[in-house]
């Protein structure tokens, strides 16, 4: 049996969205499926993220795809997913109790309102997946650059009605530009960070670990990195920002939220903390707004003051 | 990190069990204090990663027994004694400790965690083991967990047919209220059923795709359930209440497709 | 009394300089002094990399000057030194018994060679600090840009008598192409990584931690974006690669060996190791290159060979 | 993470000592089983983060004893009960513990950690104590620690000079082997020049501009000693091997400039 809190305090409004609370489940994360999104929801999260989608069923890179180092995972997971078609079509078959943020990626800017406008019909808002670092010419190609993040986030606004953010790479010398391309083409929000670009190799066997070889570092180690961009866009922008990287604590939620997140994504925490994060956080979240007499619009972007 | 970082390990021992089967002996102490039902995610260097049961363990060695299916199985089968592996785990719960006389119904290389908790619980309580196999040379563990039946698809040996015919014939004759079941899930689905009419206590090993094993990924969702996190090991209750289990499973891509 | 590990087999050759061990400190490491340059030599490491020194003297940013976070440390020291003249007389009063890399920062390529002609009368060789995050207008900015980092590379090299090794940092988008640029104006050696841009919020005051708000992250949490890093340029460069990020263990330190580098800084792992951190590395890495009956040419790089 | 991770405390209570010298107590745990020489590094919000010894330790709370400077330790005197600051630590060595009669040598606010070495082992040895500073009301804990002769730099009471003057003549008149000093370096070198000249066994703590307190940003160095991580606490034989100590110290540049 899982215990809600049901705590109204909790509740934000985010790019003419309602979410129950401002945490909501990472992309890529448990989100392959419906029955998955589901499941989130249940364990508490305000809102939940689908696997990025892309025109077509992809199987992704051979395993290993995950290797846990120090402080976090790297994954190579290489966008499997069964295509927006068959994704949405499934995703029509339940009821969610809560906001979905429908992730997508695709290589240009016409494919991304091809599957923009697919997965339209059954999310409540986009999230466009311009970061992911191990999938060749997809991603972190496009992520990197101002005039082509410009060119998608504006196709896709044009097209669709719901809300769409643009999910941004830490992988870049200045974060704030591609969020100022993303704030002047029409994004509602954007979602930082992503993974940053990573590698393992096993000194037995000499060899890379990954199929893939490299992968997207996530978990702990990025947290700071994450903190870091939010805090710099929350200066640059006047969009919503949702923070995500590492973020597995109550204090880590709360940081991250001082530098100017007004939600925040939950991913690699589920790994060691398990689904109880959800409920954890907000626990304390809501403790943490009690006893510091702050609310949630006063508590975003706090740390600016200084 | 504990049991989640990979451990390079050597192989001590290879042993052909039955024409598509070996059983690999390999040092690793943390996978030996596992609860039979576990499973540990197996790195073939230069191959793949795959979900593997662990199926038996002693001292500081486990037992892996590996049926040769795909490229990795088979890349897995051509390593040799002093071969490395990597190894992570144990994950998932195990199966629950037996307190009453138990019968364990196996198909196929699904015998390899019943073997483990034959191994750890045979002496604890009377336990009935039933095994099923394609052909009489593929059946697995038979001198050592003397099955009270053996089945085989072909007739080769035993009762032709599927472990089903057996296993309703033992639960009419002796006083067994409690299941534990691993193999094909279509098997699994059918003791499944029986056990619900018959009120029989079951708990059955699932398997989905894994790619990660620690319950982030969702490659092996059942429903909202992740059978590498929240399972393997599944109880009837759990059984009744997916609404994926026997019908669905999912592709690498994440597709579902019919069993 | 520092038993020292004696082992022809740990000696290297990098750009012509001749190193007992493949070991160095890192820049800004303890070598704010020559005589934390000669403890560290005493202590058993190859090379010893000195504080970044510029033009002038800089007391750096306001303290705190260091936060540790999950998976590293936070640092904003904000380039403290007495300034590159100071700095050489006083290393001239001293007898290292390691090569030195003398490691400088500047505004310009007219200033960086002006640092660089001071400095190379008392080092052996010279490391380019491209990539500071943390010191305004100098670091990142100038290393996230190719043409710069040509232009100061060549200035440098043109005027110098000793190998020259570029300092990458990470905070690009691909750190191949600064890697190519500082190659072919003539860098002797690439040094990666410096640290990733990173922020620590505290939620009991609601501030940024650092003096400086914002600093460089370092230790555990960088290393597999260190190893992809090396692994990369590797593929992409001719010249030498000194590994840094994170290693603070004999696998860290063979493992980005594997990826490509000849030789490995060793930098925040002192802080939980302690300065025995080079002879316990020294020790694990002799043992290793024998019961994996390899030399450290063979090994270098070996991880491409799959 | 452990003693690194700062924490954020509040001021339990602040009392002022003399006009220049405040003590904070502080509920901090970790702190309060330090060793006594270690020392915490303090973030003021909003103002600095500072080294500062621990002065002594009660249950869960610790004493900070702290001489109003600059600015840092200036925003630590505005600060009130219920305030906050961050600490992190303890950092550093101890001085041993004492076996026989010691006496301590304390000049200014360096009495801090000497009071807390008094507070730990004044019922386990003998513990004589000499006490200076520049004027009469800025003596601290005299009550307490009852020392056996205090000097004041304007003669104001004691006697007039340095703590030197009493040393002298105590070391003449008592069996007293073991010094411990604590205070302003041309002080501790005076002392070590005496200790060093009657064989007397000498623990001496030292300052310099502490950066890191981890012994990472080379900011403390004394040689290649590292005084955060290496110290704060030094003996006589390390004290005779220093070519800096009592002659350079270091700026916030690292430039050397003579104490
Ligand atoms: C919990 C669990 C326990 C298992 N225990 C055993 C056992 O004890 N003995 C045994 O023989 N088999 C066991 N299996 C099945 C075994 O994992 C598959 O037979 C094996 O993965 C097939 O790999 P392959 O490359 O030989 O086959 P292919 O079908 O050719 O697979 C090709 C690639 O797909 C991937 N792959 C295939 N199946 C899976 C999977 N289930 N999960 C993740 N990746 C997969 C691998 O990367 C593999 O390289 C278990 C499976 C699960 C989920
Ligand atoms: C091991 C150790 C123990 C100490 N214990 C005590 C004690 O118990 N009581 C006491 O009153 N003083 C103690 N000090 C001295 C105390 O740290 C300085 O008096 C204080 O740092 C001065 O700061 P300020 O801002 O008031 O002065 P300023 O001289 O104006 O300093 C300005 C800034 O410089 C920095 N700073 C100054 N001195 C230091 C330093 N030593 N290390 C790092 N940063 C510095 C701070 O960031 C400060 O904000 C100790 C010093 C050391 C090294
Ligand atoms: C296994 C895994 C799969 C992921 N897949 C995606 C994805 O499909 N699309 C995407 O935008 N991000 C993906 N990510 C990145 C996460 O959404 C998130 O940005 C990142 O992991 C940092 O957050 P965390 O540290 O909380 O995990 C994935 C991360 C992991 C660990
Ligand atoms: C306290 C501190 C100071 C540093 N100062 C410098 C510097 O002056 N110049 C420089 O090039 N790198 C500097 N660095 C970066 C290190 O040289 C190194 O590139 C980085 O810390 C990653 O290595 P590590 O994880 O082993 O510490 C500094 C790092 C730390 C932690
Ligand atoms: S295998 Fe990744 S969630 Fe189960
Ligand atoms: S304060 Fe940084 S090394 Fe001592």
């Amino acid at each position: 049996m899982i215990v809600m809190v049901e705590d109204k305090s909790l509740e934000i409004e985010l790019a003419g969205l309602q979410l129950a609370n401002p945490l909501i489940l990472a992309s890529g994360i448990i989100g392959t499926t419906p029955g998955g999104l589901a499941r989130v929801t249940r364990e508490g999260a305000g809102g939940v993220t689908t696997k990025s989608l892309g025109p077509e069923t992809r199987e992704g890179h051979p395993a290993p795809n995950v290797v846990k180092v120090k402080a976090g995972y790297l994954n190579a997971m290489g966008l499997p997913n069964p295509g927006v078609e068959e994704f949405t079509r499934e995703l029509g078959e339940v009821n969610l109790g809560a906001t979905v943020f429908g992730s997508i990626f695709a290589h240009d800017s016409g494919e991304f309102r091809q599957v923009a406008r697919v997965m339209q019909t059954k999310a409540d808002a986009l999230e466009l997946n311009l970061s992911c670092p191990h999938a060749e010419s997809l991603g972190a190609a496009i992520g990197a650059r101002p005039t082509l993040v410009e060119e998608i986030v504006s196709a896709v606004v044009r097209d669709v009605d719901i809300p769409v953010f643009a999910k941004l790479t830490p992988n870049v010398s200045e974060i704030t530009e591609i969020g100022k391309a993303a704030e002047s083409a029409g994004a509602d929000g954007v979602v930082a960070i992503n993974t940053l670009p990573g590698m393992a190799i096993d000194v037995e066997t000499k060899r890379p670990i990954l199929g893939n070889s490299s992968g997207g570092l996530s978990g702990p180690a990025i947290h700071p990195v994450a903190v870091k961009s939010v805090y710099d866009l929350y200066e640059a922008l006047t969009i919503p920002i949702i923070g995500v990287g590492g973020v597995e604590s109550g204090e880590d939620l709360v940081e991250i939220m001082l530098a100017g997140a007004n939600a925040v994504q939950i991913g690699t925490a589920i790994a060691d903390r398990g689904m109880s994060v959800f409920q954890e956080l907000n626990s304390y979240f809501s403790n943490y707004l009690e006893s510091h007499q702050i609310t949630i619009p006063e508590l975003v972007g706090k740390a600016h003051d200084h | 990190m504990g049991k989640d970082k990979l451990r390079i390990r050597k192989i001590k021992s290879v042993k052909g069990k039955t024409p598509s089967v070996k059983t690999f002996k390999v040092y690793d102490p943390p996978s030996t204090g596992a609860d039979p039902g576990q499973f540990v995610m197996v790195w073939v260097p230069g191959s793949g990663e795959i979900p593997l049961a662990i199926s038996g363990a002693d001292e500081n060695i486990v037992d892996l027994t590996i049926k040769r299916r795909g490229s990795t199985t088979e890349d897995l089968h051509d390593l040799k004694v002093g071969d490395k592996l990597g190894i992570r785990g144990p994950y998932g719960n195990g199966f629950s400790i037996p307190e009453r006389p138990s019968l364990l119904v196996a198909g196929g290389y699904g015998i390899a965690p019943l073997r483990y908790f034959h191994q750890k619980y045979a002496d604890q309580v009377r336990i009935h083991v039933l095994a099923g196999a394609s052909t009489g040379d593929e059946l697995l563990y038979v001198d050592e967990l003397e099955p009270s039946a053996v089945t085989t698809e072909d007739g080769s040996r035993g009762h032709e047919g599927t472990v089903l015919h057996p296993f309703k014939e033992i639960i009419r004759d002796e006083k067994i209220e409690n299941i534990y079941a691993s193999g094909p899930e279509k098997m699994i689905n059918s003791v499944f059923e029986i056990c619900r009419e018959k009120g029989l206590h079951l708990e059955a090993s699932l398997e989905r795709i894994m790619k990660c094993g620690v319950g982030i990924c969702g490659s092996c969702l059942i429903d909202g359930f992740r059978v590498c996190q929240d399972g393997p090991v599944v109880d009837l209750e759990q059984l009744e209440e997916f609404e994926e289990f026997g019908v669905w499973e999912r592709s690498f891509s994440g597709r579902r497709q019919e069993i």
